[in-house]
């Protein structure tokens, strides 16, 4: 196998993957290690983005994935394809946003962090498979605890959740507020 | 019905809580959170929980917490301070209002950067079709392993019924003589049967069956003619499978 | 638009069409004439025969759809096989022998066959598509039927179920006793 196999190789099985394919698979498919893998599809990534073609090679959730170019989604659109996801409420992307930087976390917390209860976003995002129940917390009555999903990910077009940009350092923030299962509970 | 907010410019139903309101009304403020005139906002706040009232909005009771915890600083900030003591308790009620408000800002901000992001997504499309499409058309990938081979499916069965047979010695069960029914006859029959057009649900077909050997023969002889594509099978809205003669 | 570009669009949108799309649907999309949309899709096609890609484009089902190159199909196939390859039990084995072997059959007869529930093996042979319900018997209860699927014979190299090997004739004696109600209930 040479390289122009092992690139066009590594092209047919990132296309063909249901899902973004990870490095390691790469490297397990090609039997190659993943150095050398990494090294193949940074050279792919590079015949992309010099052809000038409709399609990009991306880095996201974990893996690589092949994709339509931006600046060709007018076009796409015209053959009815609809975007990734429907427009979240405010409300949504409020506890999205608390549950991607503070997982795993309880409704309970989430309800104390945004002052309302939160019920009915959170329902829309499990709906859409933005965010899944992870597992459950060891306090009285042992709440579920959320946390985001692969899909996440992809729809927000972050490679990992270390991609997340850190939250607004904000000066006047002295210390992050711990909810205390005391503080929550109504009296 | 239509009278508009009085001390300030608001759509109305755009805030997802009363921290969103109070943030709003804050921010407005243009100093520092911790130097904003509550008093004030307080005000701002009973007038806004007003105005949704009067426009007939269900004021929530979270609304109406937030507003218990302004009117109690407001009214605290407004007595003479009898204590030290007392003193204190207030900028705790206050200091603790204020991060809550610090905290959900920071949310808030990533709930904008994640709607940006996603907007920015919305222009990339990846392909729909779950199963890879091979120039060869090929069947798509087999991940079953069953660590088994056919031979051992034989092998596990013969034990099985060896086992079971002994069991039923031991009883001394009589065992059910048994009717020949040939594969061949009875392929040759239904391939008759279903001409053109013809179609008869899979359960009335094996409802046919005297016995069970005639069963197990009628369901091999309709696997194969749907293999050799004499009959389709079609699955009807509840679910009930038909085997229908092709053409 | 420069040709460069209308390739590009073109490239997306075939990618990016759920079936495979139509000359009629290209020509419509980049608002140019059938012919032009021919010429524009040969030269794309001459693009991916040239240079030695992993993809192909292809004719087929009256449009044009965007494939993996038949010789890296071996490739393509170990996607997702390494995560997904747990070996059946011996629990599932023997069901889906019995099932196999004596199909239709419901699970009472199976649990009567084996001597113990056989509820959860079957669950597993169900997901893995090894059985399925293929109809329901005229009893009591009308409980459901199992049988093999294609998946089966796929999995296990069969042509059909004829190719099973016989039953020794001890076996098949007792593969014929009928467990009625009435004789399995314990007495």
């Amino acid at each position: 196998m040479n390289i122009q196999e092992a690139k066009a190789i590594l092209e047919a099985v990132i296309f063909a993957a249901p899902e973004p394919i990870t490095l390691k698979e790469c490297a397990g498919i090609l039997g190659v290690g993943e150095q050398t893998a990494e090294l193949l599809i940074q050279q792919l990534e590079d015949d992309y983005r010099a052809q000038k073609r409709g399609l990009t090679l991306r880095r996201v959730a974990g893996g690589f994935q092949i994709a339509t170019r931006p600046e060709y989604s007018e076009y796409v659109k015209l053959i009815g394809r609809a975007p990734k996801t429907q427009q979240l409420s405010q409300a949504a992307l409020e506890c999205l946003a608390i549950v991607a930087y503070r997982q795993p976390i309880t409704r309970v917390e989430i309800d104390e962090i945004r002052g309302v209860k939160s019920e009915s976003p959170l329902q829309t995002l499990l709906e859409r498979e933005l965010i899944t129940e992870v597992g459950r917390k060891d306090t009285v009555g042992r709440p579920v605890l959320f946390g985001t999903t692969k899909k996440f990910l992809e729809v927000f077009g972050l490679k990992d959740l270390d991609e997340l940009p850190p939250l607004e350092d904000d000066a006047e923030m002295l210390l992050t507020l711990e909810p205390t299962p005391g503080i929550n509970e109504p009296k | 019905m239509n009278q508009k907010p009085s001390s300030f410019e608001v759509k109305l139903p755009v805030f997802t809580g009363p921290l969103d309101l109070l943030l709003h009304l804050v921010q407005k403020e243009e100093v520092s959170i911790w130097d904003v005139s509550l008093a004030k906002v307080t005000e701002e706040y009973m007038s806004y929980l007003a105005t949704m009232q009067k426009l007939n909005l269900e004021v929530t009771c979270e609304f109406l917490v937030v507003a218990a915890t302004l009117l109690e600083i407001k009214s605290r900030s407004l007595l003479p301070k009898p204590s030290v003591a007392s003193k204190e308790e207030e900028e705790d009620v206050r200091e603790n209002l204020i991060k809550r408000l610090l905290e959900y800002k920071k949310f808030k901000l990533a709930a904008a950067n994640f709607s940006q992001r996603a907007q920015k997504e919305s222009t990339v499309f990846t392909k729909t079709y779950e199963d890879p499409w091979l120039a060869d058309d090929e069947p798509p990938v087999v991940t079953v392993q069953t660590g088994a081979s056919v031979w051992d499916l034989l092998e596990i069965v013969q034990k099985m019924f060896v086992a079971k047979k002994v069991e039923l010695e031991a009883k001394g069960k009589p065992q059910v003589p048994r009717k020949q029914v040939s594969l061949t006859e009875t392929i040759l029959k239904l391939r008759q049967r279903f001409q053109r057009g013809y179609r008869c649900s899979f359960k009335a077909l094996l409802g046919e069956a005297g016995s069970k050997e005639e069963l197990i023969v009628t369901f091999l002889a309709s696997l194969e003619l749907v293999r050799l594509g004499v009959v389709n099978l079609v699955r009807d809205s509840r679910q009930e499978i038909y085997l229908v003669a092709e053409g």
